[in-house]
Order: C-alpha cells, then structure tokens, then sequence
C-alpha cells in the first residue's frame, strides 16, 4: 500500500522534505510500526525519529496514538509535540 | 458576519475559525459575535503575542498543518460552546513569521454570563496549545539559526485541569 | 498612554482605572497596554453587556459612588498586579442609563504568559461585582419602573475561590 | 458630632434623600448603631432600615463593617449589596 507522509517542524527539517509517498512492508500496521521503518531509511531519518517517544502523529489530519492502526490511510503526519498558540 | 455558524444543542451558536497569515482586528471580531443582539453579558478575548524574550529573537516563524489546523481548533471550539454553553465563538491563529510585538493568535468567546465566557476562551487556549498542529521556530537577532520552541509541560497540566472526573 | 501608571514591586506596572459615562474603545486600551513592548506575551479582555433579559429590559441605569468606585476598583487591580505579575492592567465602569447591548465594564489585562493574564482579568472582576460601589436598576421596556438587581450568591461564592488559605 | 451620612440605590430612594448631615447622639458609636438610630428617624429610614444586616457601609469611602467604630468619620456611606460589573 503507497501512503502519504508529511514532516512537519524539526522532523521535516532533519529528514530535509516536507512529505513523500511510501510503500509500506506489509508488517508496518500502526504508527509506531511505521516510525521504526522510518527510522531505518537512512542517517537522516534515523535523527527526526531517534526519539520516537516524543514524536506525534495523524492519520487523514486527526490526532493517533502510536498503536492505533494504519488501516487504509490516505495521509499520515507525523511531528513534534505542537506549540502554537 | 462570522463565517461558518453551527448548529450546538438547542441554539445556533457562531463559531468561527481561520488560519491566515494576516493580521486581525479584536474589535471587529467581538462586534461580530456580539452586534445586534442583546442575550450576552459577557465577552472574553484572549490575545497571544510574540515576546523577544529580553530582546533575543527577531521574530517567531509559525509553521502549521494546513487543514488539520483549522479542524483541530474547530473541534475544540465547538467542545467549548457545548461545554459552556457560549453563544459563540472565534478562534484566528495566524502563521508566518510574525515580530515581537506581533499578533500571533485570538479567541474571543461570548456568553449570557462571565464564567462562561472565561471558561470558554480559557479551555480553547489550553486546548489549542496542545493539540492544534502549529510549530514555533526562533529567528535570533544576531542573526544565529534559532532552535525550535520546546512543548511544555505547564501546557500538558494546563489542560488536565477540565477533565471531568 | 495609560493614565495613572503606579509601581508595583520591582516593575512599574500600568494600571488605568476610570468611571465614565461615555463607551469604551477595547482596541484602543488594548493598545495602551501593549504598544511598543515585546515583554508581553498575553493580553485578556472582559467586556460585560447590558442584556435584555429574554426582552423585558428597555435598559440598565448604573448608580455608583464617585471617589469610592474608583478608590476600590483602584485597590483590586493593584492587587491583581502584584498577585498575578501583570504588566498591567485597565478597568472602565460605565455608569448612567445603558441600553440592551450597550458595555457597561472593561477589563484588559497583560501578562507575559496567559495564565496571568486570565487570572488577573478575571480576579478583578471578581472582586469588582461585590466591592465596587456599583447598583443597577431595570428600566422596563413596558414603561413600568423596575427593580433594583439583587446582589447573587453566586458572586460572593466567586470571590471566595480566590483566598489563599 | 455632625457627619455627613450619603445613601445610595433603594436606601436612597426609600430614604428620599442622597445625603444629608447628621448630628450623631452620643451612644452612637459603630455603624451598625448608626443604622439602627437612622431607622427610629421616621417610617421612610425604617423603611430602609427594616433588615439592617443586608445594609453596606462605607466610612470615608472605604468599606467598614457594622461594629466599626465611627470615629471621627467625616462620610459614612449606607447602600445595599453592591451589583456592579
């Protein structure tokens, strides 16, 4: 299954693009599955995602745990704990 | 004049929310959930601005997840006029790279009486602070690449105070 | 801008108090307080409204103390400074006849975090509804004489939470 | 001692006058003695007097309690719970 993954803030920065789209290995079914393959693409996605703890997620722009499944996607967003306001 | 009413419980009630790089206007936006009505007692508005932090930062840059900005923030101001029972609400958050001094983002909550109208603007603060998708980049005065603003603890407290037991 | 700034600890705080009959400008006191300053990163205003009451009201006439109402109002918000660490801090109360929808009282207060902010505008407040030698009368819109507006329980009860023990 | 003694909302109205100067007998020494001499006054101040505990008071605009001692006030104000704001 190809999915959409946008970086937002330092994730976006350290990985150097702001999304792409990724086939996912059939054994990647939550957010927190998807992080660790992530995190073994290369150098620079092993640093966004060296703490995977801290990173936050939504699937099709709505918040997600780390265990809640992926299911059939559209996008996933993952990012750092959010300071705005 | 506010975009976007919606229907909460009994009463329609004005909620409105935009993400946008312009400034706003407070004045403008409490005549719009207040004009020509004669049912609210009480207006809060809270305004966030951009500190220099003792005159270190030359500006603060916003970066946000369009789409799920607005609908995160949505969500939390209708949770609010439900809650609350406001007659409306407005929420403007702004990104870009915005100076000390500077506006960064608006509530203004209305209500038949204050508590409510506090409560209403408060709880979507603590809310928006956690969980709407916007990120917080320094830009230093000497120029220095400046680090990203670190989430606080205080915020995640912030919002455990409206837990319903 | 500000008229009447006092110090207030270490810092000198803006505090603006007035009694008027005339309206209020809120963009215009909110600028009084944040005007050229990047120390502040919150600012919250409380604007209370004449209602109708569900259409019975053809207005409110606000009786008050002149020297008392601004002497005590005076009081809370250096209170509210020194509390809250506000950087300042503006209360306007109307007095004289106010029709359905008219303002009756402003409070703007600034902050560097939201907290503050919050707590000093609502504190003031607060304090204001049962110290502020303010009464209302009800003029009814069938031209009958109304009633003096009784004081609530529930404004004694929220001046109580602010006690420290 | 003459004071100037001001009334405001229905005590005003029931009383019929905003103010007006007293001379305070002897006994008269705490607020709530100055209430409870007001009210032998004529039946407008018993009217206005006729739950004295719900009556406020202010000794040179600032607020005082019933068993506060006049002194040598110059204005004591009596008024109903306030209802500003």
């Amino acid at each position: 299954m190809r999915v959409r993954i946008v970086y937002f803030a330092w994730v976006r920065e350290r990985i150097g693009k702001g999304s792409e789209e990724i086939e996912l290995p059939a054994d990647v079914k939550t957010v927190g599955d998807l992080i660790a393959h992530l995190a073994t693409l290369g150098e620079e996605y092993a640093a966004a995602f060296e703490v995977p703890q801290v990173i936050r997620a939504a699937i099709n722009e709505e918040h997600a745990e780390h265990d809640e499944a992926i299911g059939d996607a559209r996008e996933i967003a993952l990012f750092p704990p959010m300071t705005g306001g | 004049m506010a975009a976007g009413g919606t229907i909460s419980g009994d009463t329609a009630a004005l909620v409105s929310v935009r993400i946008q790089t312009g400034d706003f206007d407070i004045a403008q936006e409490i005549e719009a959930l207040t004009g020509g009505r004669a049912d609210i007692g009480a207006v809060v508005s809270f305004t966030g601005l951009c500190r220099d932090e003792g005159g270190r930062l030359s500006a603060l840059e916003l970066e946000h997840y369009p789409g799920m900005a607005e609908r995160a923030i949505r969500a939390i101001a209708e949770e609010a006029v439900k809650r609350f029972g406001l007659t409306g609400i407005t929420a403007i958050h702004r990104y870009g790279a915005i100076p000390p001094g500077g506006n960064i983002v608006l509530v203004v909550a209305a209500a038949p009486h204050r508590q409510a109208a506090f409560d209403g603007a408060s709880f979507l603060m603590d809310f928006l602070k956690t969980d709407a998708p916007f990120w917080k980049k320094e830009h230093l005065k000497d120029g220095g690449s400046g680090e990203w603003v670190s989430a606080k603890d205080a915020d995640d407290k912030a919002k455990l105070r409206w837990r319903t037991p």
